[in-house]
């Protein structure tokens, strides 16, 4: 392995130079970025996005929450048992499911201990807002991002894929 | 299971003499006042990184004494860690030293296996090995660009941002995070690799390589540079432990301690082939030469590891509910910045009952009052730059 | 193609006008660095007759001497500074009234 | 290569700056700078040498001319009928550019060609170039070899601007450098307080000469109205010009020669500058500091030949310091135990040849002998450097750490003893023919005393160097070390002027019908004629003759001892001497044999009272006259200062103090308050003036 | 340019009084082009305004030159240092207009060619040479005596 | 001046000159700005600057900001010096303007054709350091204290070597006058051969690197730019400047690049001329354009290093200047003297 470059020793001064001159006929690496755009990793956590008929209001993401940005109310609600004679269910409604984004870390434990997946990130990041109380998304927003979340890709060699 | 509190030892060094010609110097002209000059660098001076604030005291241009003023940044991490569960609390300690966040997860997650008896499987253990070496790399090229925008040069920041660019592509399209992954877990990982990381890590690491001799021909090669950083702010290495320095400071002070090699053993570094780069000099320029050969053989170690990653699962068997039972462990790591070390306390609850963090920055600052005194106003900031540390590592 | 005349005198005038002005300066200032830039107003005055002699007498010489009181005032500025650097540490004042060891 | 000579001078001044420059971060330390540099520089002295011989050759119509190699191997064939005294009359190369002007006076620089530069620089950069090889491996390891290496560089630089010297301006520049660089030298190690001394004397001594010197140019140039070296020779000559102006300039010269030369009475310091690193010593002696003295009486020659009349004959100043000198350096050589100091004497001695020479208006003969003496003295010089280099440890103690080296050091021996017989005038070497032909003027010129005083400096130069071969070469070895043969880069040097030293002196023999060097070097163009005395063969037989007889006396006395066996065992225990005390005694006895030995043959009582002389009385003087100023000083001082000056002061002091106190109002110590008077005064006073004119 | 020079002596601010300096240097090397003696002028600005008055300014931050304007800049001889030098220069006009009252300079093309800078090189080197050598020396000498003065030790 | 075919006076011709050379000054600085600071140095860097600002490359982008400048407001610290404040970005500006009144872009095209044109330049732009000096002192504020005094120290100790270059050039051509060292390359001749003129660079290669060291420090770019060194004094003695005065000072800082690399390169790479073409009105309409491509290459040369190196200390800085550089510049005139006489 070479440790250092074997290259001939130039003074430092000139090998300097030749390096920023060498960048200079080689390239720009920036992405002009509104008129073209990087695709970020599809893990990367750009926004979580909300399956809304997978939630069952257990409130657990809330109560996980590191810094408590996730707002949840719900109600019960009685149904129709699902087969005849069933017991009436009890089935929890969705009033309101808030992410504050402007106090969100990113951290994906609500993802993360979500029992039922009702939780999902998806890599799109462009959602800034022009005002700090926008970026409070209410559950319609939060399912609209369904849209973008990917399918989970393969994994690498020698992973042990998980029984689903 | 040996005793887990005490650390290890630090080998004998010896210090070289003219180590104090530092201290000699310092006494400048003290009978000739010429009415002291006090300069407040910082909190906002762009000299510091971040908000630290240092108070010097100016003969001319020679530093009488500095001191520097820290605590803008506390964000009382080991308070909060006593309300918030074990998965909470690694995305609080991901913000210690935010740019190598990986590398701060490893001894709490360490620490909290320890207390529950459980051992992560091997090839989670590699997996997050690798992911701490990425860190460091990804630390270590900003430092290696941005010691030369401290020292004026305007290009080699810009070629460390743009290489690390791509290893923070890396720790992304592994957990989701550039800066703050999130991804240990107690008794493994989130997730496995993704498909096709392992080519484009190898790629990645030969860019690395590149820099590395970019960074070396066009920053540590220059002439000024090395004019500007060469025995300037000598860290004598036995000064250097005693205030408590670590990692490759202490390293580039001839002291041959590498938590990685001499702590007890953790992740999989024993299995690696590497070896633990020391400058006996002691200077910035030392610190800034350490730093990128370390980075180097961090790249050799992620190059070695892939090779050798073995194939399993990546979850240990886990209870659900995580509460971890009573007692207490000191685990220590080595991170970029030095020597990082938890020391967790739990009463079967499940979050931790008192955390105490040790971290790098802190213990490296502190050397500053003992290290500016003498040297000149632009000096300072050099010794700044080469000590490297992050606000966050220091006011937690 | 160039043809003007100037009187002499104008020059004369200018330059004694100049050269009490440096005299009241250096009577009058207690700041040591003050005397010094009246003794330049001094010099400078001599410089204006020096030049204005040399055009009058189309001779060069009053030009070469001028150069060489540049010259001149150039090394005691040096000197001059130096000292009252000298006056300022030892006195903690660059006031030359405080010079006055030599009072009899 | 004739026009642009200044490159000769020059490329050792770059070597200088370049050693001093950069010299410490190369790898031989700088030596390759100077060795090259001056190597190169002796190169084109070689190619100066041919043009100039092409020239002489073309100019006498013999022969086409043409390539500079052809019309050297012209040169070597003996030349009939050119021998006849064909003045040459080729006229020196000169360039020059004026300097600066001043008040109409013309300060010009440039170069002045002839034979005689073209010879001395050939001299110069071959013995320099010599030193410069022989010193990589002399000097290595010394603490301040790259600095040496430069001052050697500047050494030759300095002395061969002096060589190249149109003007006596530039050559005073030349002269100074030279002065200051062997300052320098002679105190290489000078943190032992005898180094430092020796140089400061040195240094000293030469300046009083140089005193006279300097005003001896002024002089000659409110003679002459001219710096220019032509100018003045041809006003010499000339029928205008003024006698007297011409002989205190002469004799202001001389003393400028008599300080840098080393001739009585001040010679004192020469042998003392052997405290320098040997190398320069040979530089000093062979081709620089001592022969630019008679480099320059050549130069100006018609300056003296009219100053002193020389071709009136009889006795004249020049001559008789050059006799004076050659008498007392040879006797003073004879009781040195240091080996380099027997040289410096020996040169001293021979350097009043030369100085004699001129002065009986020899000038062939004494820039001949310049020439060979630069080959054989450099040859003795680094042979004794060799011999302390390699066979006694580094010192220079002829009895007590040499001897019976002949057998250690063939090398060193064979060259050595070439060069000795070259400095004793054994036929067919290169001495022989230039002191013969001193000689051999000398008494042509109606100058038979000079003539005798020759014959006698032959003959003890023979018994001299004889001792000083016999006590290194021969006998017991004395010293303590491990003798063996020099590195080649001494040995070669050694070789090459050994070689030299042998064929040198063939250019210019008469009786082979060769007098290359009369046609060559001498000038014809503002030059006196001169009469160059024919080849004398009972003169040259006699010379021999006595330069043998001193050998063999001296040979008898120091082989006979070796044979005796009585001395040998003492000598033997004397090596053990240091052991202990007792044999002090004995060592002292042996001593004092040799030196009666020495005073019962060869008159050794007059060279050790001479040598008291020299060292008390003379030195004594020089210290005498320093003391004497100090003590009038601090005479004056007390009597003077303290008593009448300081009395007064303080009486009026006094006085002052009480009108003083009235007035101390005024006298506030405000610079300020003394200008406010100052001023108003000036504009009182010329409005005063104006009123009244 | 007057009021430059009256500036320098009457300026209660000691940075001002350097500055109004340079208006007078200006000035002077504005008469000297006028009076076509243009080396003298560039001299005058490359050695007085760029070398002397920054040194001056120089001089002054270093003594920390206050910022707002002192008064006592003036001793206790202000109007005896006036009335001499009104006097002075009183005497001075007088004197000057009385001498060379009608005189004038007349400026042409010959004067001009004789203030080229080669004729003044010339004439330093030549003619001067000797005074030229002495003020280097003196030069040399002020040099080592200012960093002798201004040493701290 | 023939050339000019109306009389109109000069009066009328001094003022056209002026208006000339005070566009020249921020064109020159926006055109080096834009090109190298913010193009060069973003490629060197892998960036690639401002694009948007004008459409094409982010030409318009420096325009821009000196509008923004111009709109911001003018902020003077309260213990200011007011006047001296205010005056500072002036003084530096002239000093720049003044340069250029002598610098040559054909052979007509020059305001003033000094006899002691290359000495003249070098003293105004030496005025400079007093403007620098000012504002450091007016602020009122030590980091632009310390940065002005750094500066003074930095300007004076690197005239010295600056002028030392010059004089090499001086020698060489035998004249002080920017045209006459033009022409004087133009028709020179090296070792005989004149098909390229005799471009001083190629004679005088020891002072050209040594001019352009000695620039950068007089620019005070990097590696020489310790009084504005961002990280330790933020600014410099600009650090309290806003709005329009800061404009000033940035045009002040790339004019004088532009007017420095302007002298070099009349100095060393023949100005305006091409050799073998002599014909007046030809080169008074090439000329600028010549002399605009040798300056840009000039600038990009200053620019490289700036934006390559690392910035020294204040005490490396004057040990450069006094230790090398200066000897480096006597030994060079002293050669170069040797060669002229003996040539």
């Amino acid at each position: 392995m070479a440790k250092t470059s074997k290259k001939p020793k130039l003074p430092g001064l000139v090998g300097g130079l030749g390096i920023t001159f060498k960048t200079m006929l080689k390239g720009a690496v920036t992405v002009q970025y509104p008129h073209e755009r990087e695709d970020p990793a599809p893990r990367a956590r750009g926004v979580i996005a909300l399956k809304e008929e997978n939630c069952t209001v257990c409130m657990l993401c809330a109560r996980q929450c590191p810094d408590w940005c996730i707002y949840i109310e719900g109600h019960k609600e009685k149904r129709p048992p699902r087969r005849e004679g069933g017991r009436e269910r009890t089935v929890s409604l969705l009033d309101r499911f808030d992410i504050d984004y402007a106090l969100c870390m990113y951290c994906g434990i609500c993802v993360e201990v979500c029992p039922f997946d009702a939780l999902f990130w998806s890599p799109e990041y462009e959602y800034s807002e022009p005002n700090i109380a926008q970026l409070l998304h209410d559950k319609d927003k939060l399912g609209e991002w369904m849209e973008s979340v990917p399918e989970p890709e393969p994994l690498e060699i020698g992973a042990e894929v998980k029984g689903k | 299971m040996t005793d887990t509190r005490t650390p290890a030892p630090l080998p004998e060094i010896e210090v070289p003499a003219e180590a104090w010609r530092h201290l000699a110097d310092a006494q400048v002209n003290v009978e000739l006042d010429t009415g002291d000059m006090i300069l407040n660098l910082g909190p906002q001076h762009p000299a510091t990184h971040g908000t630290l604030r240092l108070v010097v005291r100016l003969d001319g241009e020679r530093v009488i004494s500095a001191d520097p003023v820290i605590g803008y940044m506390h964000r009382g991490y080991e308070k909060l860690t006593e309300v918030r569960t074990y998965p909470q609390v690694t995305t609080l300690i991901n913000r210690i030293d935010w740019l190598s966040s990986f590398a701060n997860e490893v001894p709490f997650i360490h620490g909290a296996e320890l207390l529950m008896g459980i051992e992560a499987p091997p090839r989670a253990e590699y997996i997050r090995t690798i992911l701490t070496e990425l860190s460091r790399i990804a630390t270590f090229l900003l430092f290696l660009g941005e010691m030369g925008l401290q020292v004026g040069a305007l290009t080699p920041p810009f070629y460390g941002f743009r290489d690390r660019e791509h290893v923070l592509n890396l720790i992304e399209a592994v957990t989701g995070g550039r800066f703050h992954p999130n991804f240990n877990r107690i008794g493994g990982l989130k997730d496995d690799l993704p498909w096709g990381w392992i080519n484009e890590c190898r790629n990645t690491m030969k860019i690395v390589f590149d820099a590395c001799n970019t960074l070396e021909e066009l920053v540590a090669g220059n002439e000024i540079f090395e004019a500007r950083t060469r025995s300037i702010g000598i860290i004598p290495g036995d000064i250097g432990a005693a205030y408590g320095v670590s990692g490759s400071n202490l390293r580039a002070s001839g002291v041959d301690w590498d938590l990685r090699r001499d702590g007890k053993p953790y992740l999989v570094y024993n299995d690696l082939d590497w070896r633990v780069w020391t400058h006996p000099d002691g200077d910035s320029w030392s610190r800034y030469w350490v730093r990128l050969q370390e980075t180097r053989e961090s790249a050799r170690m992620v190059v070695q590891m892939l090779d050798g990653l073995p194939s399993g699962p990546i979850m240990a068997k886990v209870p659900r509910i995580i509460k971890v039972p009573e007692g207490e462990v000191w685990v220590e790591t080595e991170n970029p910045l030095g020597q990082m070390g938890y020391y967790v306390v739990s009463k079967g609850a499940t979050g931790p009952f008192r955390v105490k963090i040790r971290s790098a920055s802190f213990s490296n600052v502190s050397i500053l009052p003992w290290l500016l005194r003498g040297v000149y106003v632009p000096d300072i900031i050099t010794i700044l730059a080469g000590l490297y540390f992050i606000l966050g590592d220091i006011d937690r | 193609m160039l043809a003007a005349d100037v009187a002499l005198n104008q020059y004369l005038i200018l330059s004694a006008f100049l050269f009490c002005t440096g005299v009241y300066g250096v009577l009058a200032r207690r700041n040591g660095v003050l005397v010094l830039l009246s003794v330049e107003l001094m010099l400078n005055a001599v410089n204006i007759n020096l030049v204005a002699f040399s055009a009058f007498t189309r001779n060069i010489s009053g030009q070469v001497f001028a150069l060489f009181v540049i010259t001149i005032a150039a090394a005691e500025v040096g000197v001059g500074l130096a000292i009252v650097l000298l006056i300022y540490r030892n006195l903690r004042s660059p006031d030359l009234d405080r010079v006055d060891q030599l009072k009899g | 290569m004739l026009r642009n000579a200044w490159l000769i001078p020059l490329l050792p001044a770059i070597s200088f700056v370049l050693i001093l420059l950069v010299g410490k971060r190369l790898p031989r330390k700088g030596a390759e700078v100077g060795v090259g540099m001056v190597g190169a520089s002796f190169a084109l002295s070689c190619v100066a040498l041919v043009q100039w011989i092409q020239r002489v050759d073309d100019h006498e119509g013999s022969g086409g001319g043409g390539h500079a190699v052809r019309g050297l191997a012209k040169a070597l064939v003996p030349a009939q009928e050119a021998a006849e005294h064909g003045l040459p009359g080729v006229a020196a190369v000169t360039r020059s550019f004026t300097w600066w002007q001043n008040g109409g006076v013309k300060f010009d620089v440039g170069i002045q060609i002839d034979g005689l530069a073209v010879m001395m620089m050939f001299v110069v950069t071959f013995v320099s170039f010599m030193v410069h090889v022989y010193s990589t491996s002399y000097m290595e390891g010394d603490r301040r070899f790259t600095h040496f290496y430069a001052l050697l560089s500047l050494f030759t630089a300095s002395m061969l601007l002096l060589v190249v010297a149109n003007n006596t301006l530039e050559l005073l520049v030349g002269w100074e450098l030279v002065g200051l660089c062997s300052f320098v030298l002679i105190g290489h190690w000078w943190e032992e307080k005898p180094n430092s001394d020796a140089a400061v004397k040195a240094f000293l001594t030469t300046r009083t000469g140089d005193v006279g010197f300097m005003i001896g140019i002024i002089i000659i140039f409110f003679a002459a109205g001219t710096f220019d070296i032509n100018g003045i020779n041809e006003y010499a000559l000339s029928d205008g010009a003024n006698h007297t102006l011409l002989v205190v300039g002469a004799s202001c010269l001389l003393l400028g020669i008599i300080g840098k030369s080393g001739q009585f009475p001040l010679h004192t310091w020469l042998p003392d500058a052997m405290a320098g690193p040997t190398p320069v010593s040979a530089l000093i002696h062979a081709a620089t500091m001592v022969v630019a003295g008679v480099y320059f009486g050549a130069r100006l020659f018609p300056v003296f030949y009219e100053g002193f009349s020389i071709d009136a004959g009889g006795i004249n100043a020049m001559a008789l310091i050059g006799g004076i000198t050659i008498v007392i350096g040879a006797v003073l050589a004879f009781v040195q135990r240091d080996i380099k100091k027997v040289l410096a004497y020996s040169t001293i001695s021979q350097i009043g040849y030369m100085v004699m020479a001129l002065g009986v208006g020899a000038w062939v003969a004494a820039v001949f002998h310049l020439f060979t003496h630069a080959f054989f003295k450099a040859l003795l010089f680094l042979g004794a450097g060799s011999v302390s280099h390699s066979g006694s440890h580094h010192s220079f103690d002829m009895k007590n750490d040499m001897g019976g080296l002949r057998k250690h050091m063939p090398i060193t021996f064979w060259t050595f003893m070439i060069g000795s017989l070259a400095l004793a005038g054994i036929f067919p070497l290169a001495g022989f023919w230039s002191k013969d032909e001193i000689l051999a003027t000398a008494g042509h010129a109606d100058f038979e005393f000079f003539l005798v005083v020759g014959l006698l400096g032959a003959f003890m130069t023979a018994a001299y160097m004889t001792r000083c071969v016999y006590l290194t070469f021969f006998g017991e070895y004395r010293g303590h070390g491990q003798p063996h043969e020099s590195p080649p880069a001494i040995t070669v040097p050694l070789i090459a002027l050994a070689g030299l030293s042998v064929v040198a002196g063939l250019i210019n023999a008469a009786p082979l019908g060769i007098e290359k060097f009369t046609e060559w070097f001498e000038p014809g163009v503002a030059f006196p004629v001169l009469e160059h005395a024919d080849f004398n063969y009972t003169l040259a037989t006699v010379s021999v003759l006595t330069a043998l007889i001193g050998i063999g006396i001296a040979a008898y006395l120091w082989f006979q001892e070796e044979e005796l066996g009585a001395f040998k065992g003492l000598t033997q225990r004397n090596t053990l001497a240091h052991a202990g005390y007792a044999f002090l005694e004995n060592k002292y006895y042996l001593d004092a044999l040799y030196e009666n030995v020495i005073v019962a043959s060869i008159k050794g009582a007059i060279a050790n009272v001479s040598y008291w002389v020299n060292q008390h009385v003379i030195d004594g003087i020089v210290n005498a006259l320093g003391r004497g100023a100090t003590t009038v000083g601090r005479a004056t001082y007390d009597a003077l200062d303290q008593r009448a000056v300081d009395g007064a002061y303080n009486g009026i002091a006094e006085a002052t103090g009480d009108t003083g106190g009235l007035l101390r109002y005024v006298q506030s110590g405000r610079v300020q308050r003394y200008a406010l008077t100052l001023f108003a005064a000036v504009g009182a006073l010329s409005l005063a003036l104006w009123l009244v004119y | 340019m007057a009021g430059g020079a009256i500036g320098v002596v009457r300026s209660p601010n000691i940075v001002h009084a350097a500055l109004f300096l340079i208006v007078v240097l200006v000035g002077a090397a504005a008469q000297y082009i006028v009076l076509l003696a243009e080396f003298v002028g560039i001299t005058q600005f490359f050695i007085y305004i760029g070398a002397i008055a920054v040194l001056f300014l120089f001089g002054i931050m270093l003594t920390r030159a206050p910022m707002g304007s002192r008064t006592d800049f003036d001793n206790d001889q202000r109007w005896p240092a006036a009335i001499v030098a009104v006097f002075l220069a009183g005497v001075l006009v007088a004197l000057v207009v009385d001498a060379f009252g009608n005189d004038k300079i007349r400026l042409d093309d010959q004067l001009l060619e004789t203030s080229r800078t080669g004729p003044v090189g010339d004439s330093i080197f030549r003619n001067f040479v000797i005074p030229f050598e002495v003020v280097s020396m003196l030069l040399l000498a002020a040099l080592v005596g200012a960093v002798v003065i201004a040493r701290r030790d | 001046m023939t050339s000019v075919a109306i009389d109109i006076g000069w009066g009328t011709i001094l003022s056209i000159k002026t208006v000339v050379v005070l566009a020249v000054i921020p064109a020159g600085a926006i055109i080096l700005g834009y090109t190298f600071l913010l193009k060069m140095m973003s490629h060197m860097q892998s960036r690639l600057g401002p694009m948007d600002p004008g459409g094409f490359h982010g030409w318009f982008q420096l325009i821009g900001d000196g509008i923004k400048f111009i709109q911001k407001e003018d902020v003077m610290p309260q213990r200011a010096d007011r006047r001296v404040f205010a005056l500072a970005p002036a003084v530096v500006v002239i000093a720049t303007f003044m340069v250029f009144v002598v610098i040559p872009a054909g052979p007509d095209l020059i305001v003033a054709d000094l006899d002691t044109g290359v000495f003249y330049a070098l003293a105004v732009s030496s005025l400079s350091v007093v403007g620098v000096l000012m504002a450091g002192w007016a602020s009122a504020n030590k980091f632009a204290l310390l940065g002005a005094l750094r500066a003074g120290a930095q300007l004076i100790a690197y005239e010295l070597p600056l002028l030392l270059a010059v004089v090499g050039v001086v020698v060489q051509a035998g004249t002080m006058s920017l045209q006459g060292i033009v022409a004087s390359q133009q028709n020179g001749e090296i070792f005989g051969w004149g098909g390229i003129g005799n471009p001083f660079v190629l004679t005088q290669i020891v002072g050209f690197a040594l001019f352009l060291v000695a620039a950068q420090a007089e620019l005070t770019q990097a590696p020489f730019d310790m009084p504005v060194a961002e990280s330790e004094l933020v600014s410099g003695y600009m650090v309290e400047y806003t709005g329009f005065r800061f404009l000033f000072f940035f045009i002040g800082e790339f004019g004088t690049a532009f007017a420095f690399a302007g002298l070099a390169a009349t100095l060393f790479l023949g100005g305006w001329s091409i050799p073998h073409v002599t014909d007046v009105p030809v080169m008074n309409v090439l000329g600028p354009l010549v002399l605009l491509a040798k300056v840009m290459f000039v600038a990009f040369v200053m620019f490289w290093a700036r934006f390559t190196y690392p910035r020294l200390r204040e005490d490396q800085l004057q040990a450069v200047a006094w230790k090398y550089l200066i000897p480096i510049g006597l030994a060079n005139i002293v050669l170069t003297g040797i060669l002229k006489v003996v040539f």
